[in-house]
């Protein structure tokens, strides 16, 4: 489904990614692991389009979509969450959703409902300004509104941060369900170690802008992974 | 070969480009028509034109230009009075000629610069003696935009009119600010004002862009020149050409000159203004005028002197005498201002002027008002007495 | 209302704030002694930050006491004077001052005056010098330290943050989730470090890692639609029906 | 043409039937037109106006329209077919040599009016009766009465009745020898008209008057002074609302590009100018090819102002604006540029004058509804304004263009990572902020100068209204536009223009420190951040 | 390197070159022999002296905006009240050797029938008390409009807005001529200063150096305050107004302050102009023109100092030049150098300079640096 290959970024003179490559499949989890500043956000930004490359490619379906603007990826079915919740403070909490509306033919312009099962929250909140939201009621708007848009690929950028236990466990239990439905590929960069680790059918170590170690679920158990994520 | 420069001053962007971008055109075809002829002294005579962007700070600075970087011998320009007042210590620092072609408050005479354009006394007394006589006005609205030369020309009506014996209460004195542009409770006013049953008249010294919304307002709100005629002095041929007409037919101006004039100069003055711009609507007005008067003066004055020396120049200009366009002789003074003849015109349909009035000898121009106290007692005479500001009570020159 | 008996370090009560009708705290009272630290949970939208806003001078609420040492009101001082007081904030969304480096960061958090005139002719002494070298090592920045702050990753950023609140050195630290986007070690680390502060300074915690909580070892206040559902230590709260219904979820 | 000739004769005869032969006042006065001096054209006029001639009336007439020919001392008239007739015999003529209108200034031109006011008194046409008595009213010329008396007897239409009986009230208030009584019956009435004429009637009282009389007429007087004082009042909230309008259209462009895209846009006068010149163009071409359609010349001009300023509006997003998204502060920069170079442009292509924008018919004139004078042209723009202003709030509130624009404004990057297309929002929007501007100068044209410094006059009341109405948000813009634009009309009448103006500048600098986010401010965390 | 050395640095080149222009202008317009080729004409030194006055303005403005976000769309008010304090000064210079020869009253009050001086002029005869009020006058009324302004938090467009209303205020009061300030017409005519002919060569020179100096010491000041802590929070405010108060920062206070020091440095830069253009009136307080002097300084590069000089300089001698050689079509050109720069070198002329500037020592071969902006920080 998605494949990156030795993709590199950079900040100015900076280099923040060198050489990353990642793939995602259809119905399975991809769990990017690593600790602060190792260019795991930058990495979704590249697939978001919301950085340029400077190297590197960017696959999906076997397309190339690594020059592809932001908003034809997400044509394509690319759906990202990204860290920070970047809601639109200003629209209400229905307009945020209908943004997602965007791509989608008209009959599909409508909110689902596993959005709302999800984040029953979100119904009592339709006509509060997003940005009056909480910070976890935000970061669950974010994670709905991209679901409005009815991705194949979706990318997630520590879409637990801020959340309350309860709804972390009904997120993980919906990427379980999705995941399920075999018609997503879903990107996972998360810190909350035992999360990642109940979710990942796949998962990959990054630090200072490279893949130190990649393999699939079995091999998160091995401590070397939590050490590479300690200090 | 060596030439003659002509420093040519006026806006060509900025707001008063709408008035002043004609002047320049007017210019540079005197300049062109004088090098048919042979050009000045032997020599060819150049045109220097440059930009001050209705900025006034910026005129002096291009004054400064024209006059020590290019050498200029005269400078024609300046349309505000504003303009001329901030171009003024130049021209005496650096002893230079500037031709000044406007209307204008009077209350100056320099030196350096030579008034071509009406004062006071050539164009709003005699304006104001024409609706008192032949229209019979008893009530006044002075209406004028908040600055110095409505100011002044109003505080010199307001005395004449009450010299004449106009009482207080039958005087209305407005102002607005520049580019004003909502009328409607103005106007409404001067029609109250003008419904107390006595003939009523508005001089206006409304000045620029706020003209045009001031006349389509008056206009539609029905107020006819057969009602309350509307006397101004800062519009004319090329400020009527971007109104529709229609509705002003009968309202006033005062001027020194219209394009309507029928004598031979203006007709071929007409054709080759219109052949040198190419456009054959192209209309002329009255500044426009006073630069060909001017010109022609420094000209003369010029050939009389046999150098383009500003010294020589000042002295042999006092008493050049050339034709106007109006089937006169206009005549330099001593006090720099020249003899003009008056004319009321009343605004035609198609936007030309009608002469319903006009004096039957030129009038020379006042520097000093004899309606202001300060200046009753001043005359200018730059031949005999070499002072623009001569006492003649305490018989001094300034101070 | 009758003051209260001690004069506790931050007295709350009867907090009342709406936004258009809504009540985000709806008569909140909580007490923060000298020297404590406190635990907040509580479901998304419970009132915490909102707390934390009312504090801090951000939000006017609608009703109720708010006093810092027993004397200051804070409902009637404005944030700059709060500050001054003593009372400093780690915000949920990192908010750090991007233009400058990081270390300038940490200058303009160092406990000093703040007086227009007095940072104006200050210079920066050894004793400051040497503190920031220290806060920088703290938070892991000492690389960074020129870098400008915008430029730094979120995680990065919510060190700064941490690490600016510490340079102010407050009576009262008020954090507002400081595990979020940390790995578990580092999240670990935080609450050996915040241990430390409060063995000397009052600091409140909002928190939604169990495991971090559980780590703070201190009395915790489970808040609910704006006022205090279970109030007690970890295991009591989290033995709460309520709590696990609403909060913790099963 | 031997057949011509004698439908002409036939015609003549038809015309001078009923005319006489012998010199009467008529005859004696015409030699005076040759005069051409105004004073003598005026005591013609009157003496032919009152000489009951038959041919009176065309002659008067003919003067008014510059049709009244001189040449050779003879006085010719050209009828409105363009034949010519010699007004002393009513005949045919064939003059040779040049023939000059006789000259008509203001006191011919009121002589002409009065004089055909008396002449029309019993025309078929009510609406021209109408304008008689209101002539008649405006003269109080003694000599007409006896033909209003006449008028009044036989008129039926009451309103013309009512002109008609003002008319004979002001003669009989302002005839010396009339009786008191008629004189306190003229009061009655002129108490019942109400106007301003009326009112000036009335105060304007000779010395000599007796003193019941006088009394009489002052309280008529204060009544209608009251009454006036009223509709003075409800006149200045319509200039209020007029002026409001204004502001409102030439704002509301500037409400989505600034408002709702934050774009610092500077060149927004810019394109109010584009649309007034587009108006002007489309005026100049309707004249040159089509005169019949110039009443409807603005409607065309409305869609074609848009697509002009629109198109621009676009081009200069695409070309400019669309690089500085995220850098807010610079659009000022680069749009003020765009600005110079739009005036310029325009400077060069129309010349630096004022082009002149005519009035059609159905905007010209004014309204009068009681004491309140309402002009055409302001109706119109009045509503005009609050059209554009719905239709926009309609797109802005029910399009998904206005949810994608706000969403694109707020967050660019994510706005796009929710699959909208964010280059085609921000140049759909930018030109539809500046195609509203564009149908802005459409209207603005027929109150301002349509000149290449039309868009500089509007910019700075634009941004005004905008800010203190509150950003991003139309509502505001509108209850801006408003209470500016009253305030601004409630207040010159005291203070004048100029310190009107100053005085409104300074209430908005204490009024955004009450409310520093302007009128309709956003409240909330996000905008607090 | 840190990023006091950077400023260091920077301080020096531009000091050096006001030196230098300081030094060269007078000598080569006094010394130099007139008609070779380093002879620099007249007519230039109180065009170069308008320019240095208008950077010194820029400066102002950069002090404010590039620094701590304060976008005064009004900031020529400052200026031209400056002006007009320096303007009333040289009015009352005249004294009877105006046209009227009134002792006092300067010319316009007389034709206007004026009678006695109206009280604001007192005092204005003594330079001393001009110079007092070239400060205080702007000082005082920014000092007023901050306090309100900043203690009710407005900022953004709000602030840029009042601030263009106040400056549009003062110039429709200016005009009226019942102010007393000369109405549409303003001050002019100036005779001398302090006794010394404005007419002359050598008076104009010391104006000049004067102009400089004064520019100098206005970069030094803006340098230290910028450099020192204070400067550092302004940019704090700048980047995060909320957030430095809960740092527990007095925000308004230091807004205020810079407000109005900036308000002042204007001030005397009109003081300074004034003399040296021969005029000063209301248009000087046209909404315009302060949109203009940001422009100057988005052109020359926001939030470095040096720049907002550079920018105020360029713009001038191109609209000089531009007015002169195509008078026709500058507003073209200078509307499409404001294009060119926002589009193609976001961070100013300067910014680009220094990009050119860097790369070319990394072609060389020297190490990179990373932090070589961050002297004053470049607007996000
Ligand atoms: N300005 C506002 N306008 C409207 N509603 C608001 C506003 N500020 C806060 N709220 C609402 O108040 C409630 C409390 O918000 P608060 O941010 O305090 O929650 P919280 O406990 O911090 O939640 P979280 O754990 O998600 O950060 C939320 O429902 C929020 O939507
Ligand atoms: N806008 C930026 N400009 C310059 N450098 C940046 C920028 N954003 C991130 N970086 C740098 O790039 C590197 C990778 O950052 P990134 O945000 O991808 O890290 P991360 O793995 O997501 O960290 P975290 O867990 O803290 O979110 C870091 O060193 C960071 O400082
Ligand atoms: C009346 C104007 C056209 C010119 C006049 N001299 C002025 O002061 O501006
Ligand atoms: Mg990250
Ligand atoms: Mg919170």
């Amino acid at each position: 489904m998605l494949s990156v290959e030795n993709l590199s970024l950079y900040y100015g003179a900076a280099q923040a990614l060198r050489g990353v490559s990642v793939d995602a499949a259809l119905g399975e989890v991809t769990c990017i692991l690593g600790r602060n500043g190792v260019g795991k956000t930058s990495l979704l930004r590249a697939i978001a389009g919301h950085r340029p490359i400077s190297d590197g490619t960017i696959r999906f379906d076997g397309k190339d979509i690594s020059r592809l603007q932001p908003f034809e990826r997400a044509a394509l079915g690319i759906a990202y969450v990204p860290q920070g919740r970047e809601i639109f403070p200003l629209l209400t909490v229905r307009e945020n959703l209908e943004t997602g509306f965007a791509p989608l033919t008209r009959p599909e312009r409508r909110i689902p409902d596993e959005v709302f099962e999800l984040f029953p929250v979100l119904r009592s909140m339709l006509h509060r300004r997003g940005g009056d939201l909480s910070g976890g009621q935000q970061q669950q708007l974010a994670i709905g509104r991209a679901l409005v848009t009815r991705p194949r690929l979706l990318v997630l950028d520590e879409p637990t941060e801020g959340i309350q236990p309860s709804i972390i466990k009904d997120i993980g239990r919906a990427i379980i369900y999705l995941r399920g439905r075999k018609d997503m590929a879903i990107l996972l960069v998360e810190q909350y170690f035992d999360f990642a680790r109940d979710l990942a059918d796949r998962f990959v170590v990054m630090e200072r802008g490279e893949i130190a170690q990649e393999g699939d679920r079995d091999a998160l158990e091995g401590d070397d992974v939590r050490q590479r994520l300690a200090i | 070969q060596e030439t003659i420069k002509v420093g040519i001053l006026h806006s060509l962007s900025g707001t008063m480009a709408i008035s002043e971008t004609t002047l320049k055109d007017v210019m540079l075809m005197l300049v062109e028509e004088q090098n048919k002829k042979g050009g000045l002294l032997g020599k060819k005579l150049e045109a220097v034109v440059v930009d001050p962007a209705s900025d006034w700070p910026l005129f002096a600075e291009k004054a400064r230009q024209l006059i020590s970087q290019d050498k200029v011998a005269a400078v024609f320009g300046c349309w505000t009075s504003v303009s001329r007042k901030s171009v003024l210590p130049v021209f005496k620092e650096l002893n230079s000629i500037l031709f000044y072609p406007v209307q204008y408050e009077g209350e100056e005479s320099e030196r350096n610069v030579f008034y071509t354009g009406a004062a006071p006394n050539q164009q709003a007394i005699p304006a104001v003696d024409y609706l008192a006589k032949e229209e019979k006005v008893e009530r006044w609205v002075l209406a004028g935009t908040d600055y110095v030369y409505p100011r002044t020309t109003n505080k010199i009506l307001e005395a004449y009119l009450k010299s004449k014996g106009v009482k207080s209460e039958d005087i209305l004195i407005n102002y607005t600010p520049f580019g004003h542009s909502d009328w409607q409770t103005i106007v409404a006013d001067i029609k109250k004002f003008g419904s107390a049953g006595k003939k009523t008249a508005v001089v206006s010294t409304i000045n620029g862009d706020a003209n045009v919304p001031f006349y389509k307002e008056l206009a539609n709100q029905g107020i006819k020149a057969t009602d309350i005629p509307v006397v101004a002095f800062s519009v004319g041929e090329e400020e009527l050409a971007g109104i529709d007409a229609k509705p002003l037919v009968g309202h006033l101006a005062a001027w020194n000159y219209f394009q309507s004039v029928d004598t031979p100069e203006n007709k071929a003055f007409i054709e080759k203004w219109r052949a040198f711009t190419k456009n054959e609507k192209r209309v002329s007005n009255d500044p426009m005028e006073a630069h060909v008067i001017g010109f022609n003066m420094w000209v003369k004055a010029v050939e009389k002197a046999g150098t383009t020396d500003p010294d020589k120049v000042i002295d042999a200009i006092v008493g050049v005498q050339v034709p106007n366009l109006t089937g006169g002789v206009s005549e330099m003074l001593p006090n720099h201002h020249v003899t003009k003849p008056v004319l009321i015109g009343e605004i035609k349909e198609d936007g030309q002027f009608e002469t319903v009035s006009q004096t039957d000898s030129l009038v020379p121009g006042e520097a000093w008002s004899k309606y202001l106290e300060g200046s009753r007692d001043l005359i200018a005479d730059w031949k005999t007495l070499k002072c623009g500001n001569y006492n003649t009570v305490t018989k001094k020159c300034g101070a | 209302m009758s003051a209260p008996v001690t004069p506790t370090l931050l007295y709350l009560d009867d907090i009342t704030v709406s936004f258009d009708g809504f009540r985000a705290l709806n008569s909140l009272s909580l007490a923060i002694d000298h020297a404590e630290m406190r635990a907040i949970i509580g479901p998304n939208g419970a009132g915490k930050t909102t707390m934390m806003d009312v504090i801090t001078g951000k939000t006017r609420p609608d009703q109720g006491t708010a006093l810092f040492e027993g004397s200051h009101d804070l409902t009637v001082l404005d944030e700059a004077a709060i500050a001054e007081l003593g009372i400093g904030r780690k915000f949920q969304t990192p908010t750090v001052f991007e233009m400058h480096s990081v270390e300038d960061n940490l200058l303009l958090a160092i406990k000093d005056k703040r007086g227009p005139f007095l940072t104006l002719f200050s210079r920066r002494t050894t004793l400051e010098r040497e503190r920031i070298e220290v806060l920088l090592e703290r938070i892991r920045l000492t690389a960074h330290r020129y870098r400008k702050a915008g430029e730094l990753s979120h995680g990065q950023k919510q060190w700064l943050e941490i690490g600016m609140l510490l340079a102010q050195e407050p009576k009262l630290l008020l954090i507002d989730e400081p595990a979020a986007g940390m790995t578990d070690q580092e999240t670990a680390d935080t609450a050996e470090l915040l241990r430390d502060i409060a063995k000397t300074k009052a600091v409140v915690v909002v928190e939604h890692d169990m495991t971090f909580v559980r780590d703070l070892n201190v009395k915790v206040t489970c808040l609910h639609d704006g006022s205090v559902l279970a109030e007690g230590s970890l295991d009591a709260v989290s033995a709460n029906e309520r709590v696990v219904e609403v909060y913790l979820g099963r | 043409m031997p057949s011509l000739r004698i439908v002409l004769q036939v015609f003549v005869l038809l015309i001078g039937m009923t005319a006489s032969t012998k010199a009467g006042p008529y005859e004696e006065a015409l030699p005076k037109f040759a005069a051409d001096s105004y004073a003598d054209t005026e005591t013609a006029l009157s003496a032919i106006a009152n000489s009951g001639h038959a041919r009176a009336l065309t002659v008067v007439e003919a003067l008014r329209d510059g049709r009244l020919l001189l040449g050779a001392g003879q006085v010719y008239l050209k009828e409105v077919s363009g034949t010519l007739i010699d007004v002393a015999t009513g005949q045919a003529a064939n003059p040779t040599g040049n023939l000059k209108p006789i000259r008509v200034n203001n006191r011919v031109r009121r002589a002409t009016e009065a004089a055909l006011g008396s002449l029309t008194l019993l025309s078929a046409d009510p609406a021209t009766r109408l304008n008689a008595a209101r002539a008649v009213f405006r003269s109080r010329d003694v000599a007409a009465l006896s033909a209003l008396e006449r008028a009044i007897a036989q008129e039926s239409d009451v309103h013309v009745r009512d002109a008609l009986e003002g008319a004979r009230a002001a003669i009989i208030l302002s005839k010396p020898d009339a009786l008191i009584s008629d004189k306190k019956a003229a009061i009655e009435i002129l108490e019942a008209r109400g106007d301003q004429q009326a009112l000036a009637l009335l105060t304007t009282l000779p010395s000599d008057a007796p003193p019941e009389l006088v009394k009489a007429a002052g309280d008529a007087a204060e009544g209608i002074q009251t009454r006036l004082a009223f509709w003075n009042a409800l006149q200045n909230v319509w200039y209020g609302i007029s002026l409001g309008s204004v502001l409102l259209l030439a704002a509301i462009g500037l409400a989505i590009t600034f408002g709702t895209m934050g774009v610092i846009n500077m060149a927004h006068g810019e394109m109010v100018m584009i649309g007034a010149y587009t108006t002007f163009v489309v005026q100049e071409t309707i004249r040159g090819y089509a005169p019949g359609l110039f009443d409807a010349s603005l409607f065309i001009a409305l869609p074609l102002a848009f697509l002009a300023a629109g198109t621009v509006g676009i081009m200069i997003e695409r070309g400019v604006i669309r690089f500085l998204y995220g850098r807010p502060l610079e659009t000022l920069l680069a749009t003020w540029g765009l600005s110079l170079i739009l005036q310029q442009g325009v400077r060069t292509i129309f010349g630096p004058t004022n082009r002149e924008v005519g009035t059609p018919a159905w905007m010209s004139g004014a309204l009068e509804v009681s004491g309140l004078s309402l002009t055409y042209n302001r109706i119109a723009i009045v509503i005009f304004a609050f059209s554009v202003f719905a239709v926009l709030l309609l797109v802005m509130r029910y399009t998904s263009l206005g949810l994608y624009v706000r969403a694109v404004t707020q967050n660019r990057r994510m706005a796009a990572s929710m699959g909208i297309r964010t280059n085609r929002i921000d140049a759909l929007a930018f030109g539809l902020g500046s195609g509203v501007a564009g149908i802005a100068g459409v209207a603005l044209s027929q109150i301002d100068n349509v000149s290449p410094n039309l868009g500089q006059g509007y910019i700075i009341d634009s941004f005004m209204v905008v800010v203190f109405g509150g950003v991003g948000n139309l509502w505001g813009t509108l209850v801006g536009a408003m209470t500016l634009g009253a305030a601004n009309k409630m207040l010159e009448p005291y203070a004048g223009a100029v310190l009107g103006k100053i005085v409104i500048l300074i209430a908005i600098i204490l009024f955004i420190q009450r409310r520093p986010r302007g009128l309709f401010a956003l409240k909330g965390r996000a905008v607090e951040a | 390197m840190t990023t006091q050395s950077v400023l260091d640095k920077q301080s020096i080149v531009v000091l050096s070159l006001l030196a230098a222009v300081a030094v060269l202008v007078p000598v080569l317009n006094g010394l130099a022999v007139p008609g070779s080729a380093l002879h620099l004409s007249d007519h230039l030194v109180p065009l170069l002296g308008k320019y240095i006055c208008f950077a010194l303005l820029a400066l102002s403005v950069d002090l404010i905006w590039g620094y701590c976000g304060i976008l005064s769309l009004g900031h020529g008010a400052f200026f031209a009240l400056g002006g007009y304090a320096m303007g009333m000064y040289l009015m009352r210079q005249i004294g009877p050797r105006g046209v009227y020869a009134h002792p006092v009253l300067p010319d316009f009050m007389v034709f206007l029938n004026w009678k006695d001086l109206p009280w604001f002029w007192y005092g204005f005869d003594v330079f001393p008390f001009a110079m007092l009020m070239v400060l205080l006058v702007p000082g005082i009324l920014a000092f007023i409009f901050g306090w309100l302004a900043f203690r009710s938090r407005v900022t953004g467009v709000y602030l840029s807005i009042i601030t263009q209303a106040m400056t549009y205020a003062l110039m429709l009061a200016f005009f009226r001529n019942n102010m007393g300030f000369g109405g549409n017409n303003g001050l002019t005519d100036f005779k001398d200063i302090l006794g010394f002919p404005l007419q002359s060569a050598s008076t104009r020179r010391v104006l000049f150096v004067l102009s400089v100096a004064a520019l100098g010491a206005g970069y030094l000041l803006c340098r230290w305050l910028v450099g020192s802590k204070f400067g550092k929070v302004l940019v704090a405010v700048r980047d995060a107004e909320s957030r430095t108060r809960f740092l527990g920062y007095r925000v308004e206070h230091y807004k205020l302050a810079v407000f109005t020091i900036s308000a002042m440095l204007a001030g005397v830069a009109g003081a300074l102009y004034v003399p040296q253009v021969g005029i000063i009136n209301p248009s000087e307080f046209a909404p315009a023109n302060s949109i203009e002097l940001v422009i100057w300084v988005a052109v020359g590069g926001r939030g470095t100092l040096a720049g907002a000089i550079l920018g105020a300089l360029v713009v001038n001698a191109g609209k000089t030049w531009f007015t002169g050689a195509l008078p026709e079509f500058w507003l073209f050109a200078l509307g499409g150098l404001f294009i060119f720069v926002t589009l193609f070198t976001p961070r100013g002329i300067l910014g680009a300079g220094q990009g050119l500037w860097e790369r070319a020592k990394q072609m060389l071969g020297s190490k990179p640096s990373r932090s070589s902006f961050s002297g004053g920080g470049v607007v996000p």
